[in-house]
């Protein structure tokens, strides 16, 4: 199937910073079988991320802070790539900046390869203090940053959008107007866990993204707000644990998803969520019938 | 190569006021984990709690094909794992991590567990021992403390490893008084010539401030030491950067690269 | 204890409308012992709500499209008022309207209750068409409702957030610019569930708010922001099942909680909720650590 | 009054493909319940699946102190329940809402269940009959649709309380091929007088379309109809409006006004 210009293998994709580099899960499935391969959050400097603990369980969901640790685009160049090239699978690098020219030089450098066949740009990190989130909540730097990029690419782009914000859809089409290809739909959602015992956070940072089952419900419907609203395809993701899970996100109008912390639950994740959609698609060849 | 496996569960019994020691087939495991190495566990299949649980390889038993946990139940997760019946299934996922380096070159093993940092060193000891018969040459002294009588777990097992065993417990009411530390610095002091140093590893495993503590006697002594780490994680298999500890050479994870670490390796705060 | 001039019993109050009007507890615990009982919102004249299904579990939450059902002001005054004035609890009463003037009104005839204590104004709702959370996502709005109710009662007025924005203390600031005299924080989240089956909602309506466990991670973090932004007491709502999830929002900065879904899973939840809440406190008399 | 308890699993049986009986010992519930009402279950300590489940009264023994509920398994919070053991204890609320009611001027009860729907059907036969014994001048014919004859669940057992029991599958695996409300237009119509219509009632629990034919049949011919009622619950006990149902004067709640509604008071869509 073709998604903005993008050959996917099939509706099921990983989501960044949920799936390492590939690298990690190819003991457990066969990456040749997955819809496309998102990166974790590629920035054009190597980051420590922040400091442990990273991740905190919650009521069907976890928090994590992890800040986007990652080796920077030379190493990723360098170590990472040439085994991702390897799979059939098309690879879609997520790109994370503090300004909109590194966003546009990680699009330049990363657009010469011819292993990218697109690049997501996060701009809906809650976990670091400059860039990030603070583009994707403010629709005139999202404009900034996505025209910045679409400039130093012609590769697909796709604008990864945060849920903390009163209206998604004027982010969305910001995103559009600036010439995002696709949009995926939701980032994690802002949150905090206090341990009782200190009174301090129980992550490393005061705040971390809230992923998993528990916030499907806003998901689906920030999904099904933004498909109404843009003239793109929209990617769901967002606690997606089944293929009855990511069949609910195509009946909100997605036309792809990407599963996320259901990896870590289960390695098997992807694949599995695939055959249940298939499944399910085949038994329910159309059922659309949204108001 | 770590598998996700679907386990039997073959005995499940309660060992201590909040313990439980798992006993579960597989062959695979039984084959390929190492001492240090863990698995992780999956306690439900609804998504509340949602995250798989690291729980320590405690037994290793490749003939049998079976591998055994010990774990204390310290909240939900263990909590229901504390609840599932013989001839359910489990959801493993594993060998996973770096466990324990065993230098052919060291005679004197010291293995020092707080709490339940006591389970893997029995794969450990057994290992080291030839899997339950004295190996010629090698020595295998463990040091236990637990907070209490009740909480000193597997001290008659460890016993048939090794009758080297010492106890220690916060409130005296097992062993002697004190803390595992105070067992180690003991140990050094009046049982250890101070040449045998170089042909010792001390192995620790236990809450953290215990094995900051161990890493400085080790490194006043010079002796080489190895820690085994604990972490909240998510992935288990280094995919999300979830489970950071810092390193001479920045952050690693402990999941992939430990739990086990050279003492030498770490950076406390 | 006393709260924006209101003389709580303890800081565990019941949330609006997962309570009803008191009455259907009355058999499972003491109203008595409750901090204060917090009415469902009552409107100027009656309400049907919304179609069924009203509600759906998800992933530890629960979707509800309510709808505001509530048999108006002049049956509350006559027939629900006189039972709940019996008790030593104080009355708060939660309002929603569709413009101000509504919101002004019901404040005004209220009032002039002696049992009623406080007013919670309910700018937070996601299940109306009109009014409701289209006030509480938008500062002027919400300032303009809150300076009619202010205007129309000398009752200590509470305003109710809705969590569906970017920046919950712009729309906190706003509402005690206009004079609310304490804040509370969250309602529900707006989410979606689809049947996979049918392709149609799972609700009779299209969307419904997200409440429970899942959503508490989030409730902190908006507390935790609106009670270093705002001078006035926040009441922390949002997924509290147990003292330990009390004891999190008043580390977070709230000076109360109100207790929702939980009541519809235990029925003695606040009471059981304030004795954990206690035993947390005297182990721990001071612990408030965060950065 | 309804009560939050925690009630003893006495027994636990499956008796069909994915059909589980419970007894529950309970002396409150089993001396207050009435036929119609149903108690709200807890089936997890975690959040997840995080609301009670609400089920019928399959059986009420105030003598025993016990009760029996008969439920299906169709999601995740059943299966919780079916995996429930013998003696560990369940967290009930109940008994909850206004059930049948039985008019002493009736003679002649007619009782139609479709699948599950049959649950509260035996607690209601088992009351007009005296529990078990025929009381005279009662007639009471019980009439059961079920998928196939695998998912026709308690026919034996009500047979003990009525020898006139009834059945129909869909595709003709047990009893008459059709559906339960053929059964009852079949009887009306063959097997009992018009001028008995005055003297009869129809008791119904099932699927919603079901209910809805069942409901014309009675309009139709002008017999008493009551029906038991199913919507998504939160509180079960008419505080968070979350169960309505349209009537003639406007929505009620199932949970608190219901389940059973006298048919002419529905509005059906
Ligand atoms: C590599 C590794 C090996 C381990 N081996 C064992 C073992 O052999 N036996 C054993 O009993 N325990 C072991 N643990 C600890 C075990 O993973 C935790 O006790 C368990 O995850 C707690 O889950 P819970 O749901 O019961 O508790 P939760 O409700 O999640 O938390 C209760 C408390 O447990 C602690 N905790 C939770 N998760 C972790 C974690 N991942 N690491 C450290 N502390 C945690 C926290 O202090 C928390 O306050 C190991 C941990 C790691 C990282
Ligand atoms: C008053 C009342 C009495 C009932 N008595 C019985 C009984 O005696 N025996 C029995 O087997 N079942 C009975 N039910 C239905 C029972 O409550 C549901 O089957 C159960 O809640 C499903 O829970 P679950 O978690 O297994 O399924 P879920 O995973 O929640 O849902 C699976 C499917 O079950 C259906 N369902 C879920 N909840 C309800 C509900 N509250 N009402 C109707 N359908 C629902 C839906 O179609 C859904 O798709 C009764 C329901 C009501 C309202
Ligand atoms: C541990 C972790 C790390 C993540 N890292 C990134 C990242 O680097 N870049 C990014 O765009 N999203 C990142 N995300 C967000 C996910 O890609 C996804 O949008 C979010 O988790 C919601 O989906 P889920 O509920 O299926 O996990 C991360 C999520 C988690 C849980
Ligand atoms: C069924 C239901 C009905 C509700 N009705 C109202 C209401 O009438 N007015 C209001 O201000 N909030 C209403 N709420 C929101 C709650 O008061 C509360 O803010 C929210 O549910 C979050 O808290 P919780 O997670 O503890 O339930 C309702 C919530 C639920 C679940
Ligand atoms: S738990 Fe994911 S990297 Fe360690
Ligand atoms: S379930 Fe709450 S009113 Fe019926």
């Amino acid at each position: 199937m073709e998604l903005a210009g993008i050959e996917l293998k099939n509706p099921v994709m990983v989501a960044s910073g949920t799936f390492g580099w590939g690298r990690e899960y190819a003991d457990y499935l066969d990456l040749n079988k997955l819809g496309a391969i998102v990166t974790k959050s590629i920035t054009l400097l190597p980051r420590e991320g922040n400091p442990p603990p990273r991740i905190v369980e919650t009521p069907s969901g976890m928090l994590n802070s992890i800040g986007l640790q990652n080796e920077g685009l030379d190493y990723f160049l360098k170590e990472d790539l040439p085994f991702l090239a390897k799979f059939a699978t098309p690879l879609i690098v997520n790109i994370a900046g503090e300004s909109a020219e590194e966003y546009a030089e990680l699009a330049k450098r990363l657009s010469r390869e011819t292993a990218v066949k697109g690049i997501e740009v996060n701009i809906s990190c809650p976990n670091v203090k400059k860039g990030g989130m603070a583009f994707g909540v403010d629709a005139g730097l999202t404009k900034e940053v996505i025209a910045a990029v679409k400039k130093a690419t012609s590769q697909p782009i796709i604008a990864k959008l945060t849920p903390n914000v009163t209206d998604i859809t004027v982010i969305g089409q910001a995103a559009v107007d600036a010439g995002a290809d696709a949009l995926s739909a939701i980032n994690t959602l802002v949150g905090m866990a206090i341990d009782i015992e200190t009174g301090g956070s129980r992550l490393g940072t005061l705040t971390g993204g809230l992923s998993g089952p528990a916030i499907k419900p806003v998901a689906v419907r920030m999904v099904y707000e933004l498909a109404r609203a843009v003239n793109v395809p929209v990617i769901g993701i967002g606690g997606i644990m089944s293929g009855g899970d990511a069949a609910e996100f195509l009946l909100a109008g997605a036309q792809a998803v990407e599963v996320g912390t259901a990896n870590f639950v289960d390695t098997a994740a992807p694949l599995r969520i695939l055959a249940e959609l298939n499944d399910h698609v085949h038994r329910h060849p159309r059922a659309l019938n949204l108001s | 190569m770590a598998i996700q496996e679907k386990c039997r569960i073959e005995d499940h019994k309660q060992v201590g006021p909040r313990h439980y020691k798992l006993t579960l087939a597989s062959q695979y495991l039984a084959s390929h984990a190492q001492p240090g190495q863990f698995v992780n566990v999956r306690c439900c299949e609804t998504s509340d709690p949602l995250l798989r649980r690291p729980i320590s390889l405690h037994r290793i038993d490749a003939q049998k094909g079976m591998i055994e946990l010990l774990y204390e139940v310290v909240g939900r997760g263990t909590e229901l794992l504390s609840k599932k019946p013989v001839g359910q299934e489990l959801d493993l996922l594993g060998p996973l991590g770096a466990g324990f380096k065993i230098d052919p070159a060291k005679k004197i093993h010291l293995m020092a567990g707080g709490g339940m940092g006591i389970a893997p060193l029995r794969a450990l000891a057994e290992q080291v021992t030839g899997r339950g018969s004295r190996v010629a040459g090698q020595a295998v002294y463990i040091l236990i403390g637990a907070k209490n009588k009740e909480s000193l777990i597997g001290e008659d097992e460890l016993r048939k490893t090794t009758d080297q065993v010492q106890t220690a417990t916060d409130d005296g009411s097992a062993g002697k008084k004190g803390v595992v530390t105070d067992l180690l610095l003991d140990f050094l002091d009046s049982q250890l010539s101070v040449t045998s140093y170089p042909l010792s590893v001390i192995y620790a495993c236990g809450p953290r401030l215990m094995l900051k503590a161990v890493a400085e006697i080790a490194r006043q002594k010079k002796i080489d030491c190895q820690l085994s780490l604990e972490e909240r994680m998510a992935c288990g298999i280094g995919a999300c950067k979830g489970c950071p500890v810092k390193t001479v050479s920045g952050y690693k994870m402990v999941c992939k690269d430990g739990p086990v670490f050279d003492a030498k390796e770490l950076v406390w705060n």
